[in-house]
């Protein structure tokens, strides 16, 4: 097995939270807006693998873990907010959102 | 007996106090008691005094009554100190202002506000009396201050007028721009010689500075201040024809009689630091020398009876102050004396024809009183006689005194002498065209005028009127006062010389006669001539130095608290409040409600965030 | 396996791209799982295979599933095409994609000087779980904590409204 | 103990004002009085006590152990003059709301109470935490004060009241921290105690910052230009009770930590300063008459007129020589007389005809004579009457700081003049002049009444005392201010031999 | 090194004691789950809550004072952890309490709230002790977590307030999670650098001149955590999640959310003094700086109580991070004292305020406009003067622990120097003051005509009532409490 530059890995990762937060910041569909960031944690993810695959260690992928249970928990709760909002407004666009201001 | 001078301020104040804890709620007959009574037992003690001062030897004393403070070596007390010249001067006072007041219990007899009449006089006399006879400089200025409120009081005591209110706050204002000068000259005294004792202060001056160096100028000079502001003096003059808005026996007293002569008597008092700074008492005279010509001729000019007796009060005290400026010490006080009489009694007079004519003062609406008014008739021809210094009366032995040691001063004495004689001649004309227009010639209005009957009005006249006649004998007892002082020896003057100064101002009433007596020469003539009655309105107009003035202090002070009257300061204040405001009303404007510009807001924070980290 | 790296790497970065362009929430998805899938393989590669297999089963798998029975639930089917494109339209992103790319430079820049290299050994399923269940025990714990709030929150927000359970 | 006892007495003297109400609304102001007039006996007590010390009376105790911070009261003359100033005023103001203040008696003399104890905490606290605890205590009751029974634009007075003495105030907890962590520094332990603080060394620069921090601390207090502008708003909003308080004693607070606390503590930058400070309080005394005189507002006049009579204060304390600083003691506490009486009136008149607008008023001499000759007499004493005890302070200070700096003596002398000024145009225009009902209801224009005149009479009573026999004053104060001097020229002598 | 190195790692019984506070928390979690499983009694619910988190709190308490613990893995439940924990169950029962007015009239199910709470309390315990990333991420996001649930807890019911409630914790879901991924990804950088997940090991990172890449990893994690503490520029949320969510939910966000996260961040700081990253702490102060103003300006003509709080918020949190400065460059506890009592009297002060909040307001009609306290001095004297105290402790006026709270944070500031920073403290107070002002201003006027009832809840006044005490107590005599935080400064 060849070795993998570090960096290499890490701008992977850079790039795939670099894109996670433009899908973020540009899309008004929340459901977009959760893969989004189900994009940046994934990109989190791989970071701490890389990091722990360069130091092989186990808590590179420990971190994985949690951040994969904390991920689900999230998509879980985000999700049945998305089912309330469009229950109440019948859309997804994020825009509704935004009676609280000044 | 001299330990009884503590008596001397405390009746009046007793009076003071008296009449003004009742509130106005006594009876008009209880207050003139109580308010003439109160200066009559002072004027008693003051001549007993003075018989006991004189017998025993003319030795200055001092009457120790409190401590008032002491600090850090500053221990002014509340002493009293007698000598010759502040015996002059409680005499003056209390005799003169007893007069006065009893005159007043008549002239005011109609007046609702009859006892606060009294009871600012009272407060008066003992300010006055406070200011003779302390024995610092503190004490003097505190009666200095005192007197100067009374003035103000008095002035503008019918206050419904608010011309009145003016011209009261004018003569205050204008006087406290002397006294602060006066209170900064203490201040330096304090400094330089640390005692504020007048009497300490003298001898360690003499001790310490030398002749026509610069610290006695200095002090010499800010005395001189309060003394021009409270005698009305150049350039300080202005406020006094302006004072008699007060009811006239207040002229008579305050604006005539004491108040005013305080200068003079301040400038005696501390002779020496002058005797120190010659320049400055050269000064002096020439302050007295030109206020007394501008008084002239602006006297000249007046139409209002009160307005021209001001002038010559203010032409007066120039005497005074000539004579202090050339040495004449006990000549000036003893002119303050004199003038104290007569013009106290003209004064007097003019408020009995002012009274007669239903508080007419233009003496244009007069005319040919004599014979409905003779009591004013003598009061002003004995009056004018001394003021005009009429051989053998007693205006005439004081200023006689003052001129000739004016004559005497090396360099500009002739000056001096010469200025004070066409002065003199210039009294004569004002004096004698107030006389006759009033009194001869035709009756130009108020033919009912009906003499003001009355002991109270006429007795206090009466004995004015021997005090001006006579008055010119009263041997003065200052010379243990001002021994140390330039001494004068018998004054050896030309008969040509006093020829002319007995000559003058009866060509002046000469000259007022064919004016105003006669008819032969007619001032509306004169009037005709070119430029002439643009020089009346300027000598009337007091030399246009009210206007001078307005421009120069009021006007600026006036437009500055207008366009402040906001107070710039706090526009800063209100800009920061503002710029406040417009910081959250702009950084509001990011709290737009949408998800992603908040998103946004945390991306760009972030970027930021690490390009200064990284940059740094 | 540096190759398969790479490869995985391209189609990770390709298909992340699909999903924030897509207009289409399902083919978005689809892109989405993808990408998950690549990124397994990079796990993989990286010597992680236990972390591979989660993200495989787990993460493209079960949350992404999740994804979809909302998408279906919601109706958000074809029909919102039109929208999610009328809603790309505008200028709105321009400033968002300038910034993630400052962003993206500075990470480029900073993590282009780190050095090492990755372990070519494996960290396998025993090294993990021994760890795990080792000095890691109190972060399982927590972890079922955690889902356990999810959960409750979860349950809570997406029921009916008004729904009484009794 | 007495000290603590004091302060004590006037907070649950507060509460039980505040409680008593639902008892009978009358109830409050009795107790205020009554605790009031408690306090000024046991201050009275003070005066014959012997002192240790230099103290009169001292309490200390531990309180916040971790920063050497201490219940330390102690109280000399100088504090004793100005708690008697205070405890004095204290029952001229509740005479002043006796009739005044109907609507929430209870709460507004709860605060009053308690604004009092934080003006006593300030006068004897030689703690500086302890002190500054005590400056900001008194604070908020007085918000309370103007917030509630304030007049039209009462919001934006209060607000500004508290927001520049808290801003000043805070600058000044910077600096008294500063100074605290040098002490730590220094000496290795933690003390705010006074004392200790004195002996505090600093550089140049430092020791000129924190004493800056004190100064605005304290000029804002004072007033002093360029802080003053809280003032007018406040004084013109406040009931008068409140204006009473404000003017005779709050702005004492601030001369009282010049005197105390921003001269010794920073003998050098303060010598440094001074010429400084003397400029700004020849400009407040300047500036501010000038200010006044523009006013048609009478409560704002007479509050920009305490401004320039605090300038003396300022001037007396920063030329710093005996005659000077007593000057300065005698200027507050008579300043605190004329000016509380002179607003007593201003409430009493805008309580009679509800304006403050000097413009509508005229001619009231004949109406209401008692009211104008009390008037007469406190403005004459504001404008430097001698006899009157405003005139001994500010020529004292005058005389002394002519010592110091001669130029800005005489400038601060004009100020005399501009007095003169002001207060008698106050005179001409509210009680000269013809009498025109015109803008107000004429018939409630009534004369003081014999309560009002036995406080004013009682205020006339001080400063003719203080103006013919000030000895007894400054008998009283000497002792502290030659010790502050002294300490201060040791001070400096050390300071001179450092590089 | 083989990854079997750790498998001998046991845990004995005794490694469980300082746990136990934690193990309270969990244990009411569980048995308020299964009492909601059971059978549905609010009365029941609440009590337990209240009972469980009390017993957590005073065995924090207990263990404050015994002998220090060895550090474990992932936790530390050092004297600085329980003090903390303590300080967070208690405020949590205040939140309980307060919150049981509020739901009254709630017209769905109420006692998940109370679960939920419970949960968001153990993730804070968690934050507490935590000296791992693995333990900040679990803390935090089982904290935030729960806080989705608390903030959009009455998105049900018809009522109109609750999309706003759904808008805060959507609002509040999306960004946290960006600024979980922020904190994740910078923790990755420093592991992948460091070999270490625990703070300890950030001492391993570089510094010294040249170091962007230690700089960005921190600062990931720094912008992160600016997040959760709502530092400006990322406290952009905060007043609207504050406004939207349920007054309760608003509190605990308000007091253990923020505190939380602040106990963290100052471990770490302690942890990696010696770092020494010089741009990080001027980020920080440049954080402070801008937080102060901004949060300060923005408050100033805000007509919403809870928004005021919130910018307000933003402000007090630059306050707290002028010890934090202070910390970087100061040896002595001073600045951990400063931010010890800073954080107890931010929890009562912030408790209090929106505790008043809470208690006049229902799920049905959030009390939360200025004007709806107008006249509340004459009409509730002691609940005005318990908020007036709580606004004026939040504006730093003696007799009130905030006081205190910022004569310590200017000692900090003073023993390290920082001049600027106190120069914003004292600008930002004087800002401050002209809002606390303007709602104590409302207060005092007369009560409006025709003004609806107020509401009365018992509990939730009692719990204002003992904040206020609390308050006065600690703002006239901290010395106890002073000697109780100089002990635990780690």
């Amino acid at each position: 097995m060849g070795a993998i530059p570090v960096e290499h890995g890490l701008i992977l990762a850079g790039i795939l939270f670099s894109l996670g937060l433009i899908g973020v910041l540009t899309r008004r569909n929340i459901v977009f807006v959760l893969m989004s960031l189900e994009v940046m944690l994934n990109a989190c993810g791989l970071a701490f693998i890389v990091a722990g695959s360069r130091w092989e260690q186990a808590d590179g992928q420990i971190m994985f873990v949690l951040i994969l249970t904390l991920a689900a928990a999230e998509v879980a709760v985000g999700l049945g907010l998305i089912i309330q909002m469009y229950r109440r407004f019948q859309t997804v666009d994020i825009n509704v959102l935004s009676e609280l201001k000044g | 007996m001299l330990d009884l001078i503590w008596l001397l301020p405390t009746f009046p104040l007793l009076g003071f106090l008296i009449l003004a804890l009742a509130e106005g709620k006594l009876a008009k007959g209880p207050a003139g008691w109580i308010g003439a009574g109160s200066i009559g037992l002072s004027f008693v003690v003051a001549a007993l005094v003075a018989v006991s001062f004189l017998q025993s030897g003319l030795e200055s004393h001092t009457v120790p009554i409190w401590m008032w403070m002491s600090v850090a070596g500053f221990d002014p007390g509340i002493n009293l100190y007698l000598d010759g010249l502040s015996l002059v001067m409680i005499l003056v006072i209390t005799g003169v202002g007893f007069l006065i007041h009893v005159y007043s219990t008549g002239y005011m007899a109609d007046d609702p506000d009859f006892s606060r009449f009294f009871c600012y006089m009272n407060l008066f006399v003992f300010a006055m009396l406070l200011l003779v006879l302390g024995d610092n400089l503190l004490l003097l200025y505190l009666g200095w201050e005192g007197v100067g409120l009374c003035s103000y009081l008095l002035i503008g005591f019918w206050y419904d007028d608010p011309y009145n209110g003016y011209a009261a706050r004018k003569a205050f204002v204008v006087t406290r721009v002397g006294d602060t000068a006066m209170a900064i000259g203490l201040f330096l005294l304090f400094a330089q010689l640390g005692t504020l004792n007048i009497q300490d202060m003298l001898h360690a001056a003499e001790a310490e500075w030398a002749v026509g160096s610069a610290l006695p100028a200095i002090t010499a000079l800010l005395l001189l201040g309060g003394a021009v502001g409270k005698s009305a003096q150049l350039p300080l003059q202005t406020w006094l024809p302006d004072a008699m808005a007060g009811p006239t026996p207040i002229s008579a007293l305050i604006h005539a009689a004491t108040m005013v002569t305080a200068g003079v008597y301040l400038i005696a008092r501390t002779h020496t630091l002058f005797e120190l700074a010659p320049n400055v008492q050269l000064l002096v005279a020439w302050v007295g020398l030109i206020t007394l010509l501008m008084a002239g001729f602006t006297a000249m000019t007046q139409n209002d009876i009160k307005r021209i007796l001001a002038y010559s009060t203010v032409s007066q005290i120039g005497y005074m102050f000539l004579g202090l400026g050339v040495g004449a010490w006990s000549g000036a006080i003893f002119h303050l004396m004199t003038h104290a009489f007569f013009k106290a009694l003209l004064f007097l007079g003019a408020g009995a024809v002012i009274l007669s004519l239903h508080h007419e003062q233009d003496i244009f609406r007069m005319g040919a009183k004599r014979k409905q008014l003779p009591v004013g008739f003598l009061c002003f021809l004995i009056g004018g006689l001394a003021l005009t210094a009429f051989p053998y009366t007693s205006g005439y032995f004081s200023k006689d005194e003052i001129l000739i040691a004016a004559l005497e001063v090396e360099g500009q004495g002739l000056w001096l002498w010469l200025g004070g004689v066409i002065g003199a001649f210039f009294t004569g004309i004002y004096t004698f065209r107030l006389f006759f227009v009033v009194f001869f010639g035709e009756s130009r209005g108020h033919h009912d005028a009906k003499e003001v009957k009355g002991l109270n009005i006429a007795l206090p006249l009466f004995i004015l009127m021997a005090l001006s006649l006579f008055g010119g004998w009263i041997p003065v007892p200052l010379d243990a006062v001002f021994s140390h002082g330039a001494e004068h020896e018998e004054h050896h003057i030309s008969a040509f010389m006093h020829g002319v100064m007995i000559a003058l101002p009866l060509f002046g009433i000469a000259i007022s006669y064919l004016f105003y007596g006669s008819g032969i020469l007619s001032a509306e003539k004169l009037m005709s001539l070119p430029g002439s009655r643009a020089l009346h309105r300027f000598w009337n107009s007091g030399w246009g130095m009210d206007r001078l003035y307005d421009f120069l202090f009021v006007n600026p002070f006036l437009y500055l608290a207008r366009v402040n009257a906001k107070d710039i300061i706090d526009a800063f204040y209100d800009m920061l409040a503002a710029l406040s405001r417009a910081g959250h009303l702009l950084i509001v404007r990011t709290q737009t409600g949408y998800l992603r510009w908040y998103v946004l807001s945390m991306a760009a924070g972030l970027v930021a965030l690490i390009s200064v980290g990284v940059l740094l | 396996m540096m190759l398969l790296f790479y490869l995985a790497a391209f189609v990770a970065v390709i298909a992340t791209v699909c999903v924030i362009v897509q207009t289409n929430i399902v083919h978005a998805l689809i892109y989405l799982i993808l990408s998950l899938l690549a990124v397994a393989v990079i796990f993989y590669t990286l010597g992680a295979p236990l972390a591979a297999m989660l993200e495989a089963i787990v993460y493209a798998g079960a949350i992404m599933v999740l994804f979809l029975f909302v998408i279906m639930m919601l109706n958000l089917g074809q029909n919102t095409r039109e929208q999610e494109r009328a809603w790309l339209a505008g200028r709105g992103w321009i400033l968002p994609a300038l910034l993630a790319a400052v962003l993206l430079a500075q990470l480029l820049y900073v993590l282009s000087g780190v050095e090492g290299m990755s372990a070519p050994e494996q960290v396998g399923v025993m090294a993990v779980g021994a760890r795990l269940f080792g000095p890691y025990v109190l972060a399982v714990e927590l972890a079922s904590i955690l889902l356990l709030a999810g959960l409750i929150s979860a349950y809570h927000l997406a029921r009916k409204p008004g729904a009484e359970d009794e | 103990m007495i000290l603590t006892l004091l302060i004590a007495l006037l907070f649950i003297g507060g509460l039980l004002a505040w409680f008593s109400e639902r008892i009978n609304p009358a109830l409050p102001r009795w107790i205020a009085l009554a605790v009031l007039a408690i306090e000024l006996l046991l201050m009275l007590s003070l005066l014959s006590a012997t002192p240790e010390n230099g103290w009169l009376a001292a309490y200390n105790h531990a309180w916040l152990p971790r920063f050497g911070i201490s219940l330390q009261f102690a109280a000399d003359g100088f504090s004793l003059l100005l708690l008697l100033l205070t405890a004095f005023l204290g029952i001229v103001a509740v005479g002043s709301a006796w009739s005044e203040i109907t609507e929430r008696a209870g709460f507004f003399y709860f605060n009053l109470l308690w604004t009092l104890a934080g003006v006593v905490g300030i006068f004897t606290a030689l703690d500086l935490f302890l002190f500054f605890f005590f400056w900001e205590v008194m604070l908020i009751p007085m918000y309370f004060i103007i917030a509630i029974w304030g007049h039209e634009n009462k919001f934006y007075a209060a607000k500004k009241f508290f927001i520049f003495t808290q801003v000043s105030g805070l600058i000044m907890l910077v600096s008294i921290v500063v100074l605290a962590w040098f002490h730590y520094l220094q000496f290795g332990f933690f003390s705010f105690a006074y004392q200790d603080l004195l002996n505090v060394g600093m550089n140049r620069s430092m020791e000129m910052w924190v004493m800056l921090g004190f100064f605005i601390g304290f000029a804002t207090k004072l007033p002093s230009v360029p802080f003053h502008n809280w003032l007018p708003d406040a004084h013109s909003q406040a009931p008068s009770a409140g204006s009473i308080i404000l003017a005779g004693v709050l702005l004492k607070t601030g001369a009282y930590g010049l005197v105390r606390f921003a001269v010794p503590l920073f003998p050098n930058a303060a010598a440094e300063f001074a010429p400084f400070a003397m400029t700004l309080a020849a400009i407040s005394i300047l500036y501010c008459a000038k200010v006044a005189f523009a006013q048609s507002d009478i409560k704002r006049l007479i509050a920009y007129t305490s401004v320039s009579h605090m300038g003396f204060v300022t001037l007396g304390v920063y030329a710093w020589n005996e005659l000077a600083l007593q000057g300065a003691v005698m200027t507050m506490l008579a300043h605190g007389l004329s000016s509380a009486a002179l607003f007593m009136l201003a409430g009493a008149l805008q309580h009679r005809i509800h304006t403050r607008n000097m413009h509508e008023m005229g001619g009231f001499w004949g109406r209401v004579p008692r009211m104008s000759a009390v008037a007469l007499f406190f403005s004459i004493a504001a404008l430097g009457m001698p006899g009157l005890g405003n005139f001994i302070g500010e020529f004292l200070a005058l005389l002394g700081a002519f010592q110091a700096n001669q130029v800005l003596t005489i400038i601060s002398a004009f100020g005399l003049i501009f007095a003169s000024v002001y207060s008698l145009w106050v005179i001409q225009k509210i009680f000269h002049g013809k009498y025109s009902d015109s803008a107000f209801d004429g018939s409630r224009l009534l004369d003081l009444d014999n309560r009002e005149m036995a406080f004013y009479a009682a205020m006339m009573a001080g400063l003719v005392w203080m103006g013919v026999y000030p000895q007894s004053f400054l008998d009283l104060s000497a002792p502290t201010l030659q010790a502050l001097l002294e300490s201060q020229a040791g001070a400096a002598a050390v300071g001179a031999l450092q590089p | 090194m083989t990854p079997l190195d750790y498998a001998g790692y046991t845990m004995s019984a005794g490694d469980l004691i300082p746990l136990l506070p934690l193990l309270a928390v969990t244990a009411t979690s569980i048995w308020v789950m299964m009492a909601i499983g059971v059978k549905r009694n609010y009365p029941f619910v609440l009590g337990s809550t209240v009972a469980g988190l009390l017993l957590a709190a005073l065995l924090a308490k207990r263990l404050l004072t015994g002998p220090a613990p060895e550090a474990a893995p992932l936790l530390t439940m050092d004297a600085y952890a329980q003090f903390f924990t303590v300080l967070i169950c208690a405020a949590a029962v205040g939140v309980s309490l307060l919150s049981h007015n509020y739901w009254t009239e709630f017209d769905d199910q109420r006692e998940e709230f109370f679960l939920l709470l419970s949960l968001a309390t153990l993730g804070a315990v968690v934050l507490a002790g935590a000296n791992h990333f693995a333990s900040l991420l679990l803390g935090l996001e089982t904290l935030s977590m729960s806080l989705y649930g608390m903030l959009a807890y009455p998105a049900h019911s018809k009522r109109k307030a609750n999309s706003r409630a759904l808008e805060s914790a959507v609002k509040y879901l999306i960004l946290s999670a960006v600024s979980t991924a922020m904190i994740l990804f910078g923790a990755a950088l420093i592991y992948a650098e460091t070999g270490s997940l625990a703070f300890a090991g950030l001492g391993g990172l570089p510094a010294g001149p040249g170091v962007e890449y230690s700089v960005v990893a921190l600062l990931l994690v720094s912008a992160g955590v600016a997040f959760k503490l709502s530092l400006f520029p990322f406290h952009i949320w905060t007043p609207d999640v504050y406004d939207g969510a349920p007054a309760p939910a608003t509190a605990y966000l308000a007091t253990i959310g923020k505190i939380a996260v602040f106990i963290v961040l100052l471990r770490v700081v302690v942890e990696t003094r010696s770092l020494g990253i010089a741009p990080v702490v001027i980020v920080f102060s440049l954080l402070a700086l801008l937080s102060i103003i901004a949060g300060n300006l923005l408050a100033l003509l805000q007509d919403n109580i809870k928004r005021i709080l919130a910018y307000s918020s933003i402000a007090h949190m630059g306050y707290l991070l002028i010890a934090i400065i202070a910390a970087f460059y100061a040896e002595g506890p001073i600045s951990i004292e400063a931010v010890s009592f800073y954080l107890f009297a931010y929890v009562v002060m912030t408790l209090g305020a929106f505790g008043v909040v809470s208690l006049l307001s229902s799920d049905a009609l959030e009390r939360d406009c200025i004007s709806d306290y107008q006249g509340l001095f004459w009409r509730r004297p002691w609940l005005a003067a318990a908020f007036t105290g709580m606004l004026l402790s939040l504006a730093g006026i003696p007799l009130t622990a905030g006081f205190i709270g910022k004569f310590y944070l200017v000692l900090a500031g003073v023993e390290s120097g920082l001049w600027l920073l106190l120069a914003a403290l004292v600008v930002g107070s004087g800002i401050g003051l002209y809002y606390y002002l303007r709602i104590v201003y409302r207060m005092l006027l007369p009560e409006p005509e025709g003004a609806p009832q107020l509401r009365q809840g018992t509990a939730g006044f009692s719990i204002v009532l003992v904040l206020f005490v609390l308050l006065v107590l600690f703002g006239v005599y901290p010395a106890s409490l002073m000697s109780l935080i100089e002990s635990i400064a780690l």
